[in-house]
């Protein structure tokens, strides 16, 4: 191995050889200056690889012939390693980018660049205290030099502020390094730690001393309010240097706080996490109501870091994991931050908005995303293990309150970022287009890499190689779209077909019967639905990916053994889901709602499972039945909470009409028809595995019965009002899962076989009426209800498909829904409770306005002029809904075939009020069923009179409409008289007070505090460098005050 | 299983009782409408006439499919409503095919005509139909759900949900008829029956131009006969159902005939006392006073 | 005013932080391990009768490599800011010229600066002063000559490669302590020698000589360039 | 006594040094101000040092390389404080250069006429 | 000995805090920057007192020589901006 000390001893070397060179040697001083720094960095990865693949010990590296702590001395461990060679790949890179830039500095701008990164593997290598100081001066003058060099007038005054704040921190640092030494007797890190244990309690001076150092040491990660300079910085720099000052600086300072705390000791932890958690929330909330891109990406850096500080503050609880966890977080971080600063540098201008010049670039826009899930901790990168580590032991150790606003802020984040994402996709794209030159391509793609690669390693190092979740097969599928994207999409098609349907038979004798149900909706239904794909023409970049991805998670789902399992598919499900919907033409605000609300649903999973675990890993599901009784009700309510998020309960349903009518025609159906039954599934998880819980007295299954009851109540009512066909079914599915989950929620056999009814007749015929009215809306043009009509003619399959549906839909015999219902209704007799029943009764007849409305606005009634020459929906789109029907009416005769094993399997929970199964007759404890009798004698009565009606009226002949109103003539006008808008007035003058968007108004008020209160606070930088300077002093002041 | 292929003929020996019957019925019931208002009235036979002139009638035309189908989905729904239902209690010959369901498949097969027939009118393009079919709905929503919430409160009271056996548990005295075990459920009941039988005051609905249940104006001939036919069947049907659930059903014939004709009474008399209500009008009266009835029944089962 | 208000306040409370750890000083009686193991130490293995060159130049001889560092960084940063606003030789304004006593008192002087510069940092190992002393000398030589004639064309590639060169070899001679004796910045790859003698304490007095001449250079550079800038 | 009053001097300097920074808002007064402020800790780091009755930490004729840790001060903070001059000089060279670009571009050294940089 | 020692402490120290206050409560900018000067030649004084030669040798050449050329150096190229940020009435800044 390469002695650690070329790392320093290099980028001097070189920088001072720059200054040899004549000024017009630019093009040798930049090879020396990548030579130099791609030397650095492979000394970095050398070791790295040493320690992990060859289990090396640390080395210390000793100077001047000395032992420690009389000399200097150096340590290369594994995490040293690791973070030099993150601060010299982000030199290198920054270096590659920053070419043009550096040919017009000349030799000693590329020295001062060298210094700089020399400076941070300095910082991160010493063992001594006051060579940290002149390591991290040499690291401010160095910054302060890059900034004062770069192109944007308005970074001189940012530099400037800064070194006014560096002149208070390193004033404070030098005199708590001295009092230090005073005390202890020694500059040495490891020697002072040591004797730091050793000082009697109460040594005033060596606290004192040791708070000095400390908040100086801290100000270097700019914790609030003392961050102002940064923000200006990040602001106005150069993106190169900024990715610098993100990625490299931030890794260094943090490295060297985490020092600090080794001598520090345990009693400084809690002040480390308070500034952790103030700095995440506070940046985060001011990074809410920025539109200029690099200024949010600096308080996003701010808020990162503070949420790493957080986790060193933490040590004392985490233990051996702080590492791992800290530096998955580290990592993220940087690799992002430095990807999105280079991106930031390829887009010409300045507003969020403006990055929808990204869009014509898919690589780039994967780049951004890849960033941005990094950032936001979404699996499979690092951040994500992470997370888990940290929430799973915070929860163990009982620190809810931190875990909560971590939680919190990591929301808001999310947030700001992925609102970015949308107009990436969604804006009007800027005239100026991306610059493309290769040399800022290079560094982009290698970070976009080191972000997968860093996703593996973490992965592998997260404990068992069977968490690596980029070695689960179904996620290998997906990702490995994202290298197919070039092909077209029908050869996709086909091979994610064929792909989901392979792994259904592989693998469907792996799951119990209920699983079986879910896996067949997820792997074959979601085949079905994907035929309708073909009707798409292109490559479709970016929709296989995001679909596989969506599928993957559900498979995981439904295989997932433990609880990280469990809740890491959760993730992926979500985001390949939101991806899809965010495809749709006017989907932005709805797809980030959607997100958010999915999101704030897992982190409230992914708090339940923490604390139910308490600490435990790995956490299998079904211990969630051994949950202390003191935790249950509290991991209950959590994890309910979590899963209606996905399956839109009322209050937290207002994503989900919009989300799931703004998506493309067969996107619609896919998140509708089977993703809303990821969240039935975890909540069926849930109740076979706590069963009933109480809080406060109160029986919680009965709280969640009447949620369901309201929610199917007003899921319908709001239906009922709607204009937009797909808005229609969509709050149609949020009443459907509301009757699932009461279902559920009614806790004895029938209610589950019932929910399990509606999993299976939802997605038959949610899927089916989404792809009619899809293809409807494609045809026409709208989805607006009331601008069609009397398309019944043109298109008669559409039409069979949603009058079959409707049927089916409002549980009228003979069709499958009337099966749901009649379970319901044994179902109910069985239960105690009878209060919700009454909401949901009333739920029940209302389902046929909407559905009436439905069919009659689109289909029937009179023809619009302008749709004279609508042709039938394209056969892509009519070939699934055919099998829909097929396998509606197949369910409909034969329930049995699907649901008689999964009545057994609920014996197990409950043996009581299963239904016996004779011939075609269903018998429950109270009354009977025969589906295939009632098809028959309705198909019989029917056919008979139809054959008799035939007979009578066999000549008749097909009239225009208003033929006898008009006595045969009716006088021809282009407009028509289709009564359709506001089809039920008269219902909303009577309940239409019900269906006020007191939901939306709530979330939309509180998105506006958050909002408001950022834009307000962050007033507090005024831009005066003489404030920032007070902003620190106010800091120091108030932190030692708290110590006290 | 074995199918009891004599349930055919018996079931169509039911049918063709309950036509007939309910010919009779209406016509006499108009008729003391008729007397009640001074007026002469039909004769009684005349639904016959009627219904043999329109099936006489040849019509040679149609406005698409589903107007071609809606009165075929609407007789349907009469004769399976009938058909689901045991007639007579202790009769296996007149038990007709309800072996096929219970009472929920009743309570829901009620839909199978009205959604036919909705989508029928609908089909014909003009905006009454549609309008009609808006105000019926709406009222159905707040009008059925007395009916719904006094079943369940049977279902809970009987311990099942076939019919047969909730008539069994009738027997044996008209005390032990539902209408005096349960008679807050039964109230609610009745009240639902109003409005389900689209008489005043609930009738709103049919004030456009009367389409949804067979207008003159748009369907003649053949479909009206078929639906006059209807018109003869699904009341009747209807309150077997009740008299089942609530007044202890029927042992034969006569007493089946004596209770149909009283339930119908009640609708009748109470359309006299009323106005008519508007939908929002009437959705807020059975919430204010039907559903709470219903609830009670519920919470005192 | 309110401003002023606030910071005295803050500057209070700052304030009672420093007299807190002012009274709680106690001076050491005895020296402290790390200085009592340089006390004990630095004759025999250092060879440098100054204790505080010995730590400069060895013990803590990576330090001063920074620090030598910040100087080359501000030198070169304020050569580049500067570069720009630098006048141009044919847009020189005639000067006043200084006076007939300072121009021949500075040619006088500035030899005898330089040697005096030359003195301290070569004696660096032997008694106070060094390199940074040595070097800040020479530069006010420099500025002496600047002064004197501050339309003097300076070899600045001269005093760059001075500056550069120092550096290299400074590195360099840190290199060869890794190689040769026991770590990086190890002097004792050169006899030790007699305490007290000029030629004594390894590589110190060169390493003390280079560090003199960087730092002179980087002095002068930042001086010289200041003084070519137009004003604004 | 003559440390604690040397070390509450400098931690007076500091204390005045800091002031005229928050209070000045011309950029060449603040950088003024931060070199007193240097002075001041350095004047602190070397009272630190000083051990009363001691000599300067050099070996010659009265002070033996055998009985030097009996009779020299602590030459740690002399040391280190040799760094932090140099390093003051530095970072005083850039604000300098600072000041200077600042002046260039808005022809102004007060500091509250740079804050388009803000929220 | 040792009380004269204290004794010019003493005065250095008063020396010094007089000419820190100069230097930043001071009307004239050159003035302010001759006496932070002062201030640094002060400290290395004390420093001679306080046996430490090394450090008084440097702060004397550089802290207080050098450094204060470079100020003046700037100075002369910033003229114009030397009064700049003296409080004028209403130009109050929070």
């Amino acid at each position: 191995m390469p002695n650690a000390l070329y790392l320093i001893v290099a980028a001097l070397a070189a920088s001072f050889v720059l200054g040899l060179l004549s000024p017009k040697r630019c093009g040798i001083a930049y090879a020396i200056t990548l030579v130099t720094l791609a030397f650095m960095a492979w000394v970095s990865a050398g070791w790295l690889w040493a320690f992990v693949v060859g289990g090396a010990q640390p080395v210390e590296i000793l100077t001047a012939g000395a032992l420690p702590p009389y000399a200097i001395n150096l340590r290369m461990g594994r995490a040293e390693a690791a973070m030099t060679l993150l601060i010299n790949l982000t030199g290198l890179l920054s270096a590659l980018y920053l070419k043009e830039s550096l040919f017009k500095l000349g030799h000693r701008g590329m020295a001062v660049l060298l210094v700089a990164i020399m400076a941070f593997c300095g910082i991160v290598l010493t063992r001594d205290l006051f060579n940290l100081f002149v390591f991290f001066e040499l690291a401010a003058i160095s910054t302060a030099g890059l900034i004062l060099l770069s192109e944007d007038d308005r970074a001189l005054s940012a530099g400037f502020k800064y070194l006014i704040v560096s002149q208070f921190v390193s004033t404070f640092l030098l005199i708590g390094i001295l009092f230090a030494y005073h005390a202890t007797g020694t500059l040495n890190i490891d020697t002072m730690a040591t004797s730091a244990r050793l000082l009697q309690v109460g040594a005033q001076g060596f606290t004192l001393a040791f708070f000095l150092m400390f908040i100086a040491l801290v100000t270097e990660l700019k914790p609030f309010p003392a961050n102002g300079w940064a923000l200006d910085i990040y602001e106005s720099a150069h993106p190169a240097y900024s990715a610098i000052f993100s990625a490299a600086a931030a890794t260094a300072s943090l490295y060297a706080v985490d020092k600090l705390l080794l001598i520090g000791g345990a009693s400084w932890y809690p002040m480390a996490s308070g500034i952790g958690i103030l700095t995440f929330l506070a940046a985060n909330l001011f990074a809410l109501p920025q539109s200029n891109d690099r200024r949010l990406l600096g308080y996003s850096s701010v808020a990162q870091i503070g949420l790493i500080l957080v986790v060193l503050g933490q040590r004392d609880l985490l233990g051996e994991s702080t590492s791992f966890i800290a530096i998955g977080l580290l990592v993220s971080h940087a690799v992002a931050k430095a990807g999105l600063y280079w991106l930031s540098g390829l887009v010409q201008k300045r507003n969020l908005i403006d990055w929808a010049a990204l869009r014509g670039h898919p690589f780039l826009v994967f780049a951004f995303i890849t960033f941005v899930a990094m950032l936001t901790s979404l699996p499979p990168f690092p951040g994500f293990y992470a997370k888990w580590e940290l929430v799973r032991m915070l929860a163990g150790g009982g620190r809810l309150a931190l875990l909560a606003l971590i939680l919190v802020g990591a929301l808001i984040e999310a947030g700001y970022l992925f609102r970015w994402f949308g107009y990436i996709l969604k804006r009007e794209p800027p005239t100026e287009a991306v610059s493309g030159e290769v040399h800022k391509l290079v560094p982009v793609f290698v970070a976009v890499l080191a972000g997968w690669a860093l996703g593996y390693l973490w992965g592998d190092l997260s404990g068992t190689g069977r968490h690596n979740l980029l070695l689960a097969l179904p996620l290998v599928f997906a990702v490995g779209f994202l290298l197919l994207d070039w092909l077209p999409a029908w050869v996709k098609n086909t091979l994610a077909i064929t792909g989901m349907v392979a792994f259904f038979f592989l693998t469907y004798t792996e799951y119990d019967p209920l699983r079986l149900i879910f896996a067949l909706i997820f792997l074959i239904g979601g085949a079905i639905t994907l035929l309708a794909s073909y009707d798409a023409h292109g490559r479709r970049i970016g929709f296989y990916p995001a679909a596989m991805l969506m599928v993957a998670g559900m498979v995981m789902l439904v295989r997932a053994k433990d609880s990280f399992e469990f809740f890491a598919a959760w993730e992926l499900l979500t985001i390949g889901s939101y991806f899809l919907i965010l495809r749709g033409k006017h989907s932005e605000p709805h797809a980030l709602s959607y997100l958010l609300f999915s999101l704030g649903g897992a982190f409230l999973i992914l708090a339940g499972f923490a604390i139910a675990a308490q600490g435990v890993a790995p956490f299998p599901i079904s211990a969630l039945g051994q949950v202390a009784p003191s935790l249950a009700p509290w991991v209950f309510v959590l994890l309910a909470t979590g899963f209606m998020t996905k399956t839109a309960a009322i209050g937290l349903h207002i994503w989900l009409p919009g989300a799931h009518a703004e998506a493309e025609t067969d996107v619609s159906p896919m998140v509708s028809g089977i993703l809303l039954k990821a969240g039935l599934f975890g909540l069926f998880v849930l109740l076979m595995t706590m069963g009933k819980q109480q809080l406060y007295g109160i029986e919680l299954t009965h709280v969640l019965l009447w949620i369901a009851a309201f929610t199917a109540l007003l899921g319908n009512l709001m239906a009922v009002f709607q204009e937009d066909a797909k808005r229609l079914l969509a709050y149609s599915s949020i009443g459907q899962m509301g009757y699932a989950l009461f279902g559920l929620a009614l806790m004895n056999h029938l209610g589950w076989l019932m929910a399990l009814m509606f999993v299976i007749n939802h997605y038959i015929y949610k899927s089916m009426l989404f792809l009619s009215v899809g293809g409807v809306a494609k045809r026409t043009g709208t989805r607006e209800m009331y601008r069609m009509g009397g398309l019944i003619r043109l298109m008669p399959l559409s039409f069979i498909a949603v009058l079959i549906g409707i049927i089916a839909v409002s549980g009228v015999p003979p069709l499958s829904g009337f099966g749901g219902r009649w379970i319901f209704y044994n179902a109910i007799l069985a239960s105690d409770y009878r209060m919700p029943m009454v909401i949901i009764f009333l739920a029940g007849p209302v389902a046929f306005l909407y559905l009436f409305r439905l069919i009659h606005s689109i289909f029937l009634g009179q023809l619009k002029d302008e749709l004279r020459r609508v042709k039938e929906a394209p056969f892509w789109i009519v070939l699934p809904q055919m099998l829909y029907v097929g396998l509606l009416l197949a369910f409909a005769l034969v329930p049995g075939l699907v649901l008689r094993r999964v009545d057994s399997y609920l014996n197990l929970f409950f043996p009581e009020g299963g239904l016996h199964w004779e011939g075609f007759e269903i018998t429950s404890d109270y009354g009977y069923w025969n589906p295939v009798a009632i098809m028959i004698v309705v198909a019989v009565i029917f056919v008979s009179l139809f054959a008799w009606l035939l007979f009578v009226n066999r000549r008749a002949q097909k009239v225009k409409q208003f033929n006898i109103v008009f006595s045969a003539e009716r006088p021809y006008r282009p407009e028509t008289t289709h009564f359709a808008w506001n089809f039920f007035a008269p219902y909303r003058k009577a309940l239409g007070f019900l269906v006020q968007p007191y939901a939306t108004n709530f979330w939309g008020t509180l998105t506006d505090i958050l909002h408001t209160a950022g834009d307000l606070a962050r007033r507090l930088y005024d831009g005066n460098g003489q404030s920032y300077a007070f902003h620190f002093l106010v800091f120091v002041v108030v932190v030692f005050g708290m110590g006290l | 299983m074995q199918f009891d292929w004599m349930k055919i003929p018996y079931s169509l020996l039911t049918l063709f009782i309950v036509v007939n019957f309910g010919m009779i019925l209406t016509a006499f019931i108009a008729k003391i409408a008729a007397r009640v208002g001074r007026r002469n009235g039909i004769r009684i036979w005349q639904n016959y006439a009627d219904l043999i002139k329109s099936y006489g009638s040849r019509s040679s035309i149609t406005h698409g499919a589903m107007f071609y189908l809606a009165p075929v989905f609407r007789l349907t729904g009469g004769v399976g409503l009938l058909l689901f239902v045991p007639t007579i209690y202790g009769s296996s010959m007149f038990s007709n095919l309800s072996f096929a369901g219970d009472l929920i498949l009743a309570l829901y097969f009620v839909f199978f005509g009205t959604l036919g027939m909705a989508l029928g009118a609908a089909e014909s393009g003009h905006p009454h139909a549609a309008i009609g079919v808006s105000r019926g709905l709406s009222q159905v929503t707040t009008s059925e759900l007395p009916l719904a919430l006094a079943v369940y409160s049977v279902a809970l009271q009987y311990h099942t949900l076939s019919v047969t056996a909730i008539v069994a548990a009738q027997q044996g005295g008209f005390e032990h008829w539902t209408l005096f075990t349960n008679p807050l459920a039964v109230a609610a009941a009745m009240l639902a029956f109003l409005g389900s039988m689209m008489r005043p005051p609930f009738d709103v609905v049919l004030a456009p131009q009367e389409i949804p249940i067979g207008p003159p104006t748009e369907y003649h001939s053949s479909y009206l006969a078929l639906m006059q036919t209807n018109r003869a069947i699904y009341p009747i049907a209807k309150i077997v159902v009740y008299m089942n659930l609530f007044f202890g059903g029927a042992g034969n014939w006569p007493v089946f005939f004596l209770k149909v004709f009283l339930i119908y009474m009640v609708s009748v008399f109470v359309g006299v006392v009323f106005p008519r209500f508007r939908v929002e009008q009437s959705i807020r009266w059975f919430l204010i006073w039907a559903v709470p009835l219903g609830i009670l029944s519920i919470m005192l089962v | 005013m309110v401003k002023r208000l606030l910071a005295l306040l803050l500057l209070a409370a700052i304030g009672g932080i420093f007299t807190t750890l002012v009274l709680g000083y106690m001076p050491d009686a005895e020296l402290n391990n790390t200085a009592r193991y340089y006390a004990d130490h630095t004759a025999a293995d250092i060879g440098s009768a100054n204790l505080v060159t010995a730590i400069v130049i060895t013990y803590r001889g990576l330090d001063t490599l920074g620090e030598v560092t910040v100087l080359f960084l501000a030198a070169a940063i304020l050569g580049l800011v500067l570069a720009r606003g630098r006048r141009q030789v044919q847009a020189r304004r005639e000067l006043t010229p200084v006076g007939e006593l300072l121009t021949t008192g500075s040619r006088v002087l500035v030899p005898l600066i330089m040697l005096l510069g030359v003195y301290v940092f070569v004696n660096g190992h032997l008694t106070p002063g060094g390199g940074f002393q040595g070097g800040a000398v020479i530069a006010s030589g420099v500025l002496l000559l600047l002064l004197t004639d501050p339309l003097r064309q300076f070899a600045h590639t001269l005093i760059a490669a001075v500056e550069s060169l120092a550096g290299v070899f400074y590195v360099a001679i840190g290199l060869m302590g890794l190689f040769l004796a026991g770590g990086f910045l190890d002097n004792r790859f050169l006899p030790i020698g007699t305490l007290g003698a000029l030629f004594s304490a390894g590589a110190i007095p060169i390493i003390y000589t280079l560090i003199g001449l960087k730092v002179g250079a980087e002095f002068s550079v930042m001086l010289s360039d200041l003084s070519d800038t137009e004003a604004l | 006594m003559m440390i604690h009053l040397a070390m509450a001097t400098g931690f007076l300097l500091i204390l005045i040094g800091f002031y005229g920074a928050l209070s000045n808002r011309n950029l060449l007064r603040m950088i003024v101000a931060f070199t007193i402020a240097d002075s001041g800790v350095n004047l602190v780091i070397v009272a630190i040092g000083y051990m009363p009755g001691r000599t300067a930490p050099i070996l010659d004729a009265t002070v033996k390389a055998g009985d030097a840790a009996a009779r020299v001060i602590d030459p740690v903070p002399q040391a280190l404080v040799l760094t932090a001059i140099v390093i003051g000089v530095g970072v005083t060279a850039l604000m300098l250069a600072y000041a200077y670009k600042l002046y260039e571009k808005k022809r102004s050294l007060d500091i509250a006429k740079f804050t388009e940089l803000r929220g | 000995m040792s009380l004269l020692l204290t004794a010019m402490t003493l005065v250095l120290c008063i020396a010094m805090i007089v000419a820190a206050f100069v230097a930043i409560l001071g009307k004239s900018l050159p003035i302010a920057i001759l006496a932070a000067g002062l201030v640094s030649l002060v400290a290395s004084v004390l420093f001679v007192i306080l046996a430490s030669p090394d450090v008084a040798m440097t702060e004397a050449a550089i802290g207080s020589g050098l450094s204060t050329f470079l100020f003046f150096f700037v100075l002369g190229r910033v003229r114009g901006g030397e009064r700049d940020g003296e409080d004028e009435p209403g130009s109050e800044h929070g």
